[in-house]
């Protein structure tokens, strides 16, 4: 029964009492046990994505009207498998003139950074690699190492729509942290607690779980994470259209695998930390035991993981322009209001007990939701038509001299 | 244990290297670079010294802190004027901006 | 020998390394990911220090902003810093003696100083430094004040970044 | 007593300071910008002496809102503000004319801000006169006032015009205004600041209240005179000064031409206001310093003062150019002001001068109004017209008829017509004068007729007779702007005129435990 | 409401009309002379509501000379008292207001007429002229010109407002200095009505004319005020016509006096100045005549009924003061207004006589009825004095708008014609308008035999009568035969006047197109006349053959407002005196008519073949506007015009010239002597050192930070090291 409920500290137990009976020294089977901790997580995070990639894939399919993989195995379960076997496969290349050790060095810091988050992520009670008292902010700091190496990844690879690529994802990373890193710190002061675990713990009931109590730093957060990923519709990174495939354009083989395998596991990890941070992480109904925690840990995480899928392969891709506005514009001005608001209003509700205090939140962010809106309609309102750009002319033929006059001017829409 | 001289030493290589990179690089980036390293080695010698003196008393990781921040604004700023000059004097050779005036 | 002397060697030789290779390197974008592994080391050296947040820290603060920043300009002024030719000035030796002299000298001070070979006191058990900073940074007899300076000045140099680095001509 | 009330005189010292050194720091382009900053913040002064006005107390006698700071121990010389009721009438004139000023002049668009800091500056100069308790700070702001005005008059004066001086140089008539202006101006106080300091080492301090007690009662001998002597001296280096600066027969030549050259709002300003620092000077200094010695002059000064009212008349009905004849007009009208003065001085203690001192301060704010509203007046029609000869006008009146109703009303004003402001002011200083200076009296009568003489002809010269063809078509009417400067000052012309008491009511207690 | 209030509130209407007419209703005729008129109406409500309770009051008119009714407040606060205003209704201030009103409502309804409203717009017309004409085309399609309403309509309306309400607060105020406001308000608007076409020339000069002129009453006036309030310490009647005040101003040496005059003859004499000027008396008359510039309502409100009549009201007013210490004969001020008010009676009759515009010779012939009242005065006639400024007031206006009617109707031919150099006011263009304005020739004419004092029903017979029979009464027979003779012209020349303009054959065209005029302006005549006959009645003596008692005597009561030991009962009826009036009125009358009986157009004036020479003279009014303007005002051009410039730019800015002068050449000294050659050479000196030492050491400065940091650090290390060496010595 133990087992059941938890085979992870079942495990570790009779791991321990095993070694003991080989006579080891404690601190050796410290050693060993944290390495297989260690290696327990990477994996799962590491083999997950090859389901996630099938899901992804059959998902957007069906969004699309598709059927997507359905030849290799059941349901095409198989398809990703093959793909792994084709890309570990193909010969690795390295182009000229590109710098080689940075070159090798990028695909495996992107790895690097989206699994080193998974060492705070709490799978269940207890079931959490190490609960750091500055978790959120250790994610942040790891997170960042991801923008580094698709930065020298882009910049090695000695190729224009590389760095085009680079300098995009720098200038949309490092913008879309920002919102993030607020939204970030709105459950962090909810929870008075910089730790996932005290995070998730926090949000024991679930009227006291953070999305109600702050639904826009929630969709914040989401949005922003979203960006950081580079996926659609913030995809400006790699997008095909405008350059090729942005900064992983010369990449091919298993360092291409690597790049591709940490971006999705990179969306399933937002997922995980948005559920995580607002979602109130393993917790839910039922009498709780690790195993059923992570039950619940990876129904809401696969939940929002669709969301994001959802989101995808809705939204076109947006402009450059439209996407830092956006941001500046819009996300961080709403992140630093709910953040002063979030912190004032619970200086003084906390005392009230759990319920009020998330009416409270609640009410405070309908209410800058509301505004936000309003706001934004105004200046919608305020912006003028866009320009209609000139009737298309025959290419070849000239423009006859009266054309310009009657053709309407081009304005840059005010933006 | 670690005695206290090591952190110290340690700070002091650092220093010395960062000093020389100030002094010696042609590059404006790289310049600030070495005063980069130059921080680094004050934060070591100032959380060293919070740790080997008195824990209780936060004051080295306050200014460790506070040299984050100054940190990073010389780097905003530097780097803002190294963008500025690069455009007006096509260079970023520290040796090359000696007119004195803008 | 204990481990943790082991790793604080193995971490500071690491570190000297990549600072040297900072300094030296002809190639900025490699000095400035050198850099990245320096600042990395400095951040392992305050962990061993007991300062984890302060490590997060410098992870974030370092790593995650200035390098950018750096690999940023090396970029937008890489036209004309051809990796070619001598990266260092005229008076490079003179600097490097002078700088050798300054760590020998300082080096020799911090050996004939005493307190310098003491040992760590016992970290206080529960005691946490991160809400201490936390309460020190915005307690008024704390370090409120140079703490709102730092903001201030944070914020100056925002300005003044942008205010510099405007392009008028366009 | 709230701090706000303990300092309110200071803040409304400084504000305008404040607001020059804010404007110091506002984009020299943006001129409207400029322009709406400098009013508001010389509404900001207006706001508080409002405040000022009500929180005063005319029924208490003595100085309110009294500071004192030490400012130059070495001598004694603190700074020590205080009001009572005439100084109150004098800072709310200020504070009223002042904004009215600078709405006046956003027609300025050279070197805007300039000019505005340096108007802004200006009222911090004549209400520091107003306010100060000390003789070394009276002495100071009264000489601060000069220098902001100097470089009005100079560089934004008016642009034409020369002046013959010997040897036939030609100086442009703005430079010479100003600097005939300036330094006549000093000459005069030079005698002020040696006698302030003669003061100041025989009694040890400057401190005005002390000296009111002190000073007065001094006996014995100083510097081998007899302290009478030394008094007399000193008074007629004061009386010189402040006449220079009223000013009285034969000390007025600078004012037609400072008035003539300077812009509209310099001469508001300087017919409005700063001219009243002399006579100001007059009641709160000479009168109380040296009472034996003004007695002793009286006849001497009023004298000046009926050939100041007789000959300003006359000067003013010769002259073809509108503006000087509105600035020889202002000497006429100060001289009933030092007229009443000099009759307080010589019936002090009797019912005769108080009622000339009542006429003497609501006069000098009459005038204040009156005068800044025809010079305003005369501006309004210079920028339209570009010519102050008399002779190119005529027949405006259909042309511009709001304007020309404007005119006359607030030439009315000034000819002193009843139910306007102007007589009350003046039958309440005849009233005083006559009993005691009968033939002075009589004798001014004949300012007083040719006062009707020389508006009559200004009216009749540009309002009335055949249309002048030159103007039909090329005439604006008086804009919104203007007639936002012009009307506060008619409704308060008509008001003092029809019901003054809201003001004499403060200036005659003050007035009475003053002289009566 | 209590009758006091109803007094505070009747002036206003007037001003009110004035602020709403300037303000609001600038644009719109129809609406300003609404306005006008209402106010009007509103203060002549109010006036006979005060009137008659007043003279109804418990004491009568008789008891309302020691009650009268009146309220004061505090105005100017002085010293420890306050200067008090209020208002005061006796029987002379409600005589004034009874007639004051009516003359002010009349003279409101009439100028709608004579501003021709309702008429077109005049192509030609323009703000500041009287109308020309405007062309329409009638129903059959023929132009021809009719009259032109006035542009400035509106603003004439204001400024009548604005002169009632002046001429209000003058009759109800209680204190001289209020009078003195109401006066000087009057004078304003007399200014700007005489001025009101003031385009013309000549209208600009009548009007600046009467302004400067009255001005000089005033200034004496206001000296007079001051002279009063200082010796007996207010203005308000009730305490400077108090006994002891009067005693003291006669006797008490303190408050001065000299020439032997007591200080109140000198008041008396200073005030009376103030009248001279405004009651057009000789040697201040010369403006009233040009005053006939302006529109004729202006005429003659301002110039017959109320403003030139307020003078003599104020000095009526002041009698106690005047006629102080007058226990045997006259003081000398009395003596000087009898004398004064005589000649001026006299002088400005033999004017009229030569006058051939029909406003002008009413001009004078008001001239010279002041001088009745002010020489009744004089010798002390006050009750005839009232009494004849009441009928005065009445026929005067009654003829001032019949005039101003009868050049309406002239305007009318004229512009029929359109031979625009015939001038509508000259009498010998007229001729035969009895047929063509029937109202206005009756009116006219009852207005006529009212002023000449026709015997018996006319308000004139009875009011001269009796100033003839109080100058017979006391003794005064040179002022009797001058006023005598006076009414002799005055009679003549109201019958020339009524003769050349009447009767007779249209002497040209225009006259003959001449036609009446509407309603508006003959209504008021009616009203008029009806006052010009009926006011008489009011003021026969008890004692009166026949008609004595069978009204009763109202006027008498006005003594009342007297002080009680100054009132002294009508004389005695004496036979004389009756004849003499009787002899001149119709004498003078049939004179006029057997002169111009046979009067033919082209013809040289009657009256010029038997004075000859003496008639220039008297059509130039004696040269007096000549010698004024070579004397005065020349004297005072030349010293604002040429003395004081001289005096203030060549002696006193040449005195401060010469200083500069010796500052300028003194500092040039200086300057070249010491300062350039010793001072700035030692600057120049020690600059160029600087300059070269900067020059030598320019090599360290390369401009690379490193560089400079390289040396930095050198320093330090050597410094170190050098420091550690002294540490261990």
């Amino acid at each position: 029964m133990e087992f059941i409920k938890d085979p992870i500290l079942f495990l570790a137990n009779w791991l321990t009492v095993l070694f003991t009976g080989w006579d080891m020294t404690d601190g050796l089977i410290t050693v060993i046990n944290t390495f297989l901790g260690v290696f327990l997580v990477a994996n799962f995070g590491m083999l997950f994505v090859i389901f996630l990639i099938w899901l992804e894939r059959k998902l957007a399919a069906r969004m699309q009207d598709r059927l997507g993989p359905n030849r290799v195995g059941p349901y095409g379960l198989g398809q990703t498998f093959a793909d792994i076997l084709k890309l570990f496969t193909k010969e690795d290349t390295t182009p000229a003139g590109a710098d080689k050790a940075v070159f090798n060095l990028a695909p495996i810091m992107a790895v690097l950074s989206v699994l080193l988050i998974w060492a705070v992520v709490p799978f269940a009670e207890d079931w959490i690699g190490t609960d750091l008292n500055v978790g959120v902010l250790y994610i942040v700091a790891v997170g960042s190492l991801g923008i580094v190496a698709t930065l020298i990844g882009g910049w090695s690879s000695n190729n224009k729509f590389a760095l085009l690529g680079a300098f995009r994802t720098v200038a949309q990373l490092v913008s879309y942290e920002v919102p993030m890193v607020l939204s970030l710190l709105v459950p962090v002061l909810l929870a008075r607690n910089m730790g996932m675990g005290g995070i998730v713990a926090e949000q024991e009931h679930w009227y006291s779980i953070f999305f109600f109590m702050a639904p826009i730093a929630a969709f914040i957060f989401f949005v922003s994470s979203v960006a950081e990923v580079g996926r659609t519709p913030f995809d400006l990174l790699e997008a095909e259209s405008e350059i090729v495939a942005g900064f992983h354009i010369e990449y091919s083989g298993a360092k291409f695998a690597m790049i591709f395998a940490a971006e999705f596991l990179h969306a399933f990890t937002i997922s995980v930390l948005t559920m995580t941070l607002f979602l109130g992480g393993w917790q839910g109904w039922g009498d709780q035991f690790p195993l059923v925690g992570w039950a619940w840990f990876m129904v809401k995480s696969l939940a929002v993981y669709f969301l994001v899928v959802w989101v995808r392969s809705t939204l076109p891709r947006i402009r450059i322009d439209h996407m830092l506005s956006y941001n500046w514009k819009f996300l961080t001005p709403l992140a630093l209001v709910v953040l002063m608001v979030t912190a004032l209003l619970d200086n003084l509700v906390v005392a009230q007990g759990p319920v009020i205090r998330t009416l409270a939140h609640l009410s405070a962010n309908i209410l800058i939701g509301w505004a936000a809106y309003a706001i934004m309609k105004k200046r919608a309102a305020q912006r003028p038509p866009r320009a209609v750009v000139g009737q298309p002319r025959p290419v070849a033929r000239p423009p006859a001299p009266e054309m310009p006059a009657e053709a309407p001017v081009l304005e840059a829409p005010a933006s | 244990m670690i005695p206290l001289s090591w952190y110290l030493i340690l700070a002091a290589a650092l220093f010395s290297l960062g000093l020389f990179g100030v002094l010696s690089r042609k590059n404006a980036v790289a310049i600030l670079m070495g005063v980069e390293l130059m921080l680094n080695a004050v934060n070591i010698n100032l959380v060293a010294f919070w740790r080997y003196s008195a824990p209780e008393v936060i004051a080295g990781q306050v200014f460790t802190i506070i040299v984050f921040a100054v940190s990073a604004a010389e780097v905003a700023v530097g780097l803002a004027l190294v963008i500025s000059l690069y455009r007006r004097r096509q260079t970023v050779i520290a040796e090359n901006i000696d007119l004195l005036r803008w | 020998m204990t481990p943790v002397q082991i790793i604080f060697l193995v971490v500071s030789l690491m570190l000297l390394v990549s600072a040297f290779m900072v300094v030296t390197v002809r190639n900025l974008v490699r000095a400035a990911l050198w850099l990245i592994s320096t600042l990395f080391m400095t951040a392992v050296v305050f962990v061993l220090l007991d300062a984890g947040f302060l490590a997060v820290v410098q992870v974030v603060v370092y790593i995650g902003a200035i390098a950018i920043l750096f690999i940023f300009a090396v970029m937008l002024t890489r036209r004309v810093m051809a990796d070619t030719g001598p990266q260092t000035n005229a008076n490079g030796w003179w600097v490097g003696l002078s700088s050798l002299a300054l760590f020998a000298g300082i080096t020799w001070i911090l050996l004939g100083w005493g307190g310098s070979s003491a040992d760590a006191p016992i970290f206080p058990a529960g005691l946490d430094t991160v809400t201490d900073l936390g309460m020190g940074l915005v307690d008024p007899n704390g370090f409120i004040l140079p703490f709102e300076v730092a903001s201030v000045l944070l914020l100056a140099a925002l300005i003044g970044a942008i205010v510099v680095a405007w392009d008028r001509d366009n | 007593m709230d701090f706000f009330t303990e300092h309110l005189l200071t803040a409304i010292l400084f504000s305008p300071v404040v607001a020059g050194l804010v404007l110091l720091f506002l984009p020299g382009e943006e001129k409207k910008l400029l322009r709406v900053a400098a009013f508001i913040g010389s509404l900001i002064p207006l706001a508080l002496s409002l405040i000022l006005w009500f929180r005063f107390d005319p029924t208490a006698t003595g100085f309110q809102f009294e500071e004192q700071a030490a400012w130059y121990e070495a001598i004694n010389s603190s700074f020590h503000l205080g009001v009572d009721g005439i100084s109150l009438a004098m800072i709310l004139l200020t504070a009223i004319l002042t904004p009215l000023a600078i709405l006046a002049s956003f027609g300025i668009s050279d070197r805007v801000k300039a000019y505005m800091i340096l108007f802004l500056f200006l009222e911090t100069g004549m209400l520091g006169v107003f306010m100060s308790l000390d003789l070394l700070i009276f002495f100071v702001f009264y000489e601060i006032g000069l220098v902001p005005m100097y470089f009005l008059i100079n560089q934004w004066g008016s642009a034409t015009g020369e002046r013959k001086l010997w040897g036939g140089m030609v100086v442009p008539a703005r430079t010479y205004a100003s600097f005939k202006f300036m330094v006549y101006t000093m000459g005069a106080s030079l005698g002020l600041l040696l006698a302030i300091q003669m003061i100041g080492v025989v009694s040890g301090t400057f401190d005005l209240p002390e000296l009111y007690r002190s000073w007065t009662s001094l006996s014995g001998t100083y510097f081998g005179l007899d302290i009478a002597q030394v008094k007399t001296i000193a008074f007629w280096a004061f009386t010189i000064a402040f006449a220079l600066k009223v000013p009285v027969w034969p000390f007025h030549t600078w004012l037609p031409d400072a008035h003539t050259e300077a812009p509209t709002a310099g001469s508001m300003i300087l017919a409005g206001v700063l001219l009243k620092l002399g006579a100001y000077g007059f009641i709160r200094l000479v009168l109380p310093l040296y009472p034996d010695q003004a007695k002793y002059f009286a006849g001497a000064i009023a004298f000046l003062a009926v050939m100041a009212i007789i000959f300003g008349a006359f000067a003013s009905y010769g002259q073809t150019d509108f503006k000087r004849l509105v600035a020889y007009s202002s000497v006429n009208h100060m001289g009933f002001v030092v007229l009443g003065i000099a009759a307080a001085a010589l019936s002090v203690g009797t019912e005769n001068a108080v009622i000339a001192m009542n006429g003497t301060v609501l006069q000098m704010f009459n005038h204040g109004l009156s005068a800044a509203g025809m010079f305003f007046l005369v501006g309004v029609l210079y920028d339209r017209t570009h010519t102050r000869d008399l002779t190119k006008y005529g027949g405006l009146f259909p042309l511009i008829p709001v304007y020309g109703g404007i005119l006359i009303f607030t030439s009315m004003a000034s000819l002193g017509l009843p139910g306007l402001n102007g007589f009350v002011s003046e039958f309440l200083v005849v009233r005083g004068a006559w009993p005691v200076l009968t033939l002075h009296t009589a004798l001014s009568m004949i300012g007083l007729l040719f006062t009707g003489a020389y508006i009559l002809k200004g009216i009749k010269s540009t309002l009335h007779g055949p249309v002048n063809k030159e103007w039909i078509g090329h005439l604006k009417e008086i804009d919104k702007r203007e007639l936002l400067v012009i009307v506060p000052l008619m409704a308060l012309m008509l008001w003092l005129g029809i019901w003054p008491g809201w003001l004499l009511g403060v200036i005659n207690h003050t007035v009475t435990a003053l002289f009566g | 409401m209590a009758t006091e209030q109803l007094i505070w509130l009747l002036p206003l209407p007037p001003l009110v009309s004035f602020f709403l007419i300037v303000l609001l209703a600038n644009r719109n005729k129809a609406l300003s002379h609404t306005i006008g008129i209402g106010a009007a109406f509103l203060s002549w409500l109010a006036g006979m509501v005060v009137f008659f309770r007043a003279v109804t009051g418990e004491h009568g008119l008789h008891g309302l000379g020691e009650h009268p009714l009146h309220s004061a407040m505090d105005w100017l606060p002085l010293g420890d008292g306050a200067f008090q205003i209020g208002v005061n209704i006796d029987p002379l201030s409600a005589l004034t207001l009874f007639f004051v009103c009516w003359t002010v409502l009349m003279i409101f309804i009439y100028s709608v007429g004579y501003h021709n409203f309702g008429q077109p717009e005049g192509e030609h017309d323009q703000k500041g002229l009287p109308p020309h004409g405007a062309t329409v085309t009638d129903e059959h399609g023929h132009q021809h010109t009719v009259l032109s309403v006035e542009p400035n309509y509106s603003r004439f309306f204001a400024f009548i407002s604005l002169f009632a309400f002046g001429m209000f607060v003058l009759v109800v105020s209680d204190n001289l200095l209020t009078l003195f406001v109401g006066w000087e308000i009057m004078g304003l608007c007399s200014y700007l009505l005489i001025g009101f076409w003031f385009a013309k020339p000549s209208a600009r000069a009548a009007a600046i004319k009467a302004f400067m002129t009255t001005r000089i009453g005033d200034v004496f006036m206001l000296l007079g005020l001051a002279y009063l309030y200082s010796a007996a310490g207010s203005l308000s009647y009730s305490v400077i016509f108090s006994p002891e005040v009067l005693d003291r101003l006669v006797h008490d040496a303190a408050v001065g006096g000299f020439l032997g005059l007591s200080a109140a003859g000198l008041i008396g004499l200073l005030l009376f100045i103030g009248t001279v000027g405004k009651s057009a008396q000789f040697p201040l008359h010369v403006w009233l005549p040009d005053a006939m510039e302006g529109p004729t309502p202006v005429s003659a409100m301002i110039h017959a009924a109320t403003m030139v009549s307020a003078g003599v009201y104020m000095v009526i007013r002041i009698f106690p003061i005047l006629a102080a210490g007058a226990e045997h004969g006259l003081t000398p001020a009395m003596t000087v207004m009898a004398f004064i008010g005589a000649f001026t009676a006299l002088f400005a009759a033999t004017i009229a006589v030569a006058q051939n515009d029909i406003k002008r010779v009413l001009a004078y012939s008001t001239i010279s009825q002041l001088g009745f009242m002010i020489a009744a005065l004089g010798i002390g006639a006050y009750v005839a004095a009232a009494f004849h400024l009441l009928t005065h007031a009445f026929f005067k206006a009654l003829l001032f708008l019949g005039s101003g009617s009868v050049i309406h109707g002239m305007e009318h031919g004229v512009l029929h014609t359109g031979n625009h150099d015939v001038d509508p006011q000259d009498m010998m263009n007229m001729g035969g308008l009895r047929k063509k304005m029937p109202v206005t020739f009756w009116t006219f004419l009852i207005g006529g035999f009212a002023l000449s004092g026709f015997p018996f029903i006319t308000a004139g017979f009875w009011s001269k009568d009796e100033i003839l029979a109080d100058a017979w009464a006391h003794g005064h027979t040179a002022v009797f035969w001058t006023l005598a003779i006076a009414a002799l012209l005055t009679a003549f020349y109201t019958m020339r006047q009524i003769m050349l303009t009447f009767f007779g054959e249209p002497r040209t065209k225009e006259a003959e197109h001449a036609h009446e005029t509407p309603w508006t302006m003959t209504a008021p005549l009616v009203i008029l006349s009806v006052f010009a006959v009926a006011a008489g009645w009011a003021g026969i003596p008890e004692d009166f053959p026949i008609l004595g008692g069978l009204v009763a005597n109202f006027i008498h009561g006005v003594s009342a407002t007297l002080p009680a030991a100054m009132i002294e009962k009508a004389p005695a009826f004496n036979v004389i005196p009756l004849i003499a009036s009787l002899v001149v009125a119709l004498g003078g009358l049939f004179l006029g008519w057997l002169v111009y009986r046979k009067y033919k157009a082209g013809a040289t004036d009657p009256v010029k073949k038997m004075l000859g020479g003496l008639h220039t003279v008297l059509q130039n009014k004696y040269y007096l506007d000549e010698l004024y303007q070579a004397t005065f005002v020349r004297l005072f051009n030349w010293i604002s015009e040429v003395f004081t410039p001289a005096m203030d730019r060549g002696v006193i800015d040449g005195f401060l010239h010469g200083i500069a002068r010796v500052a300028f050449s003194l500092g040039g000294i200086f300057r070249d002597r010491f300062e350039t050659p010793v001072i700035t050479g030692a600057a120049d000196l020690l600059g160029n050192g600087v300059k070269g030492f900067g020059r030598e050491f320019r090599g360290i400065q390369s401009g690379r930070i490193q560089q400079y940091m390289n040396v930095v650090l050198v320093i330090v290390v050597v410094l170190a090291v050098f420091i550690y060496i002294l540490a261990q010595v």
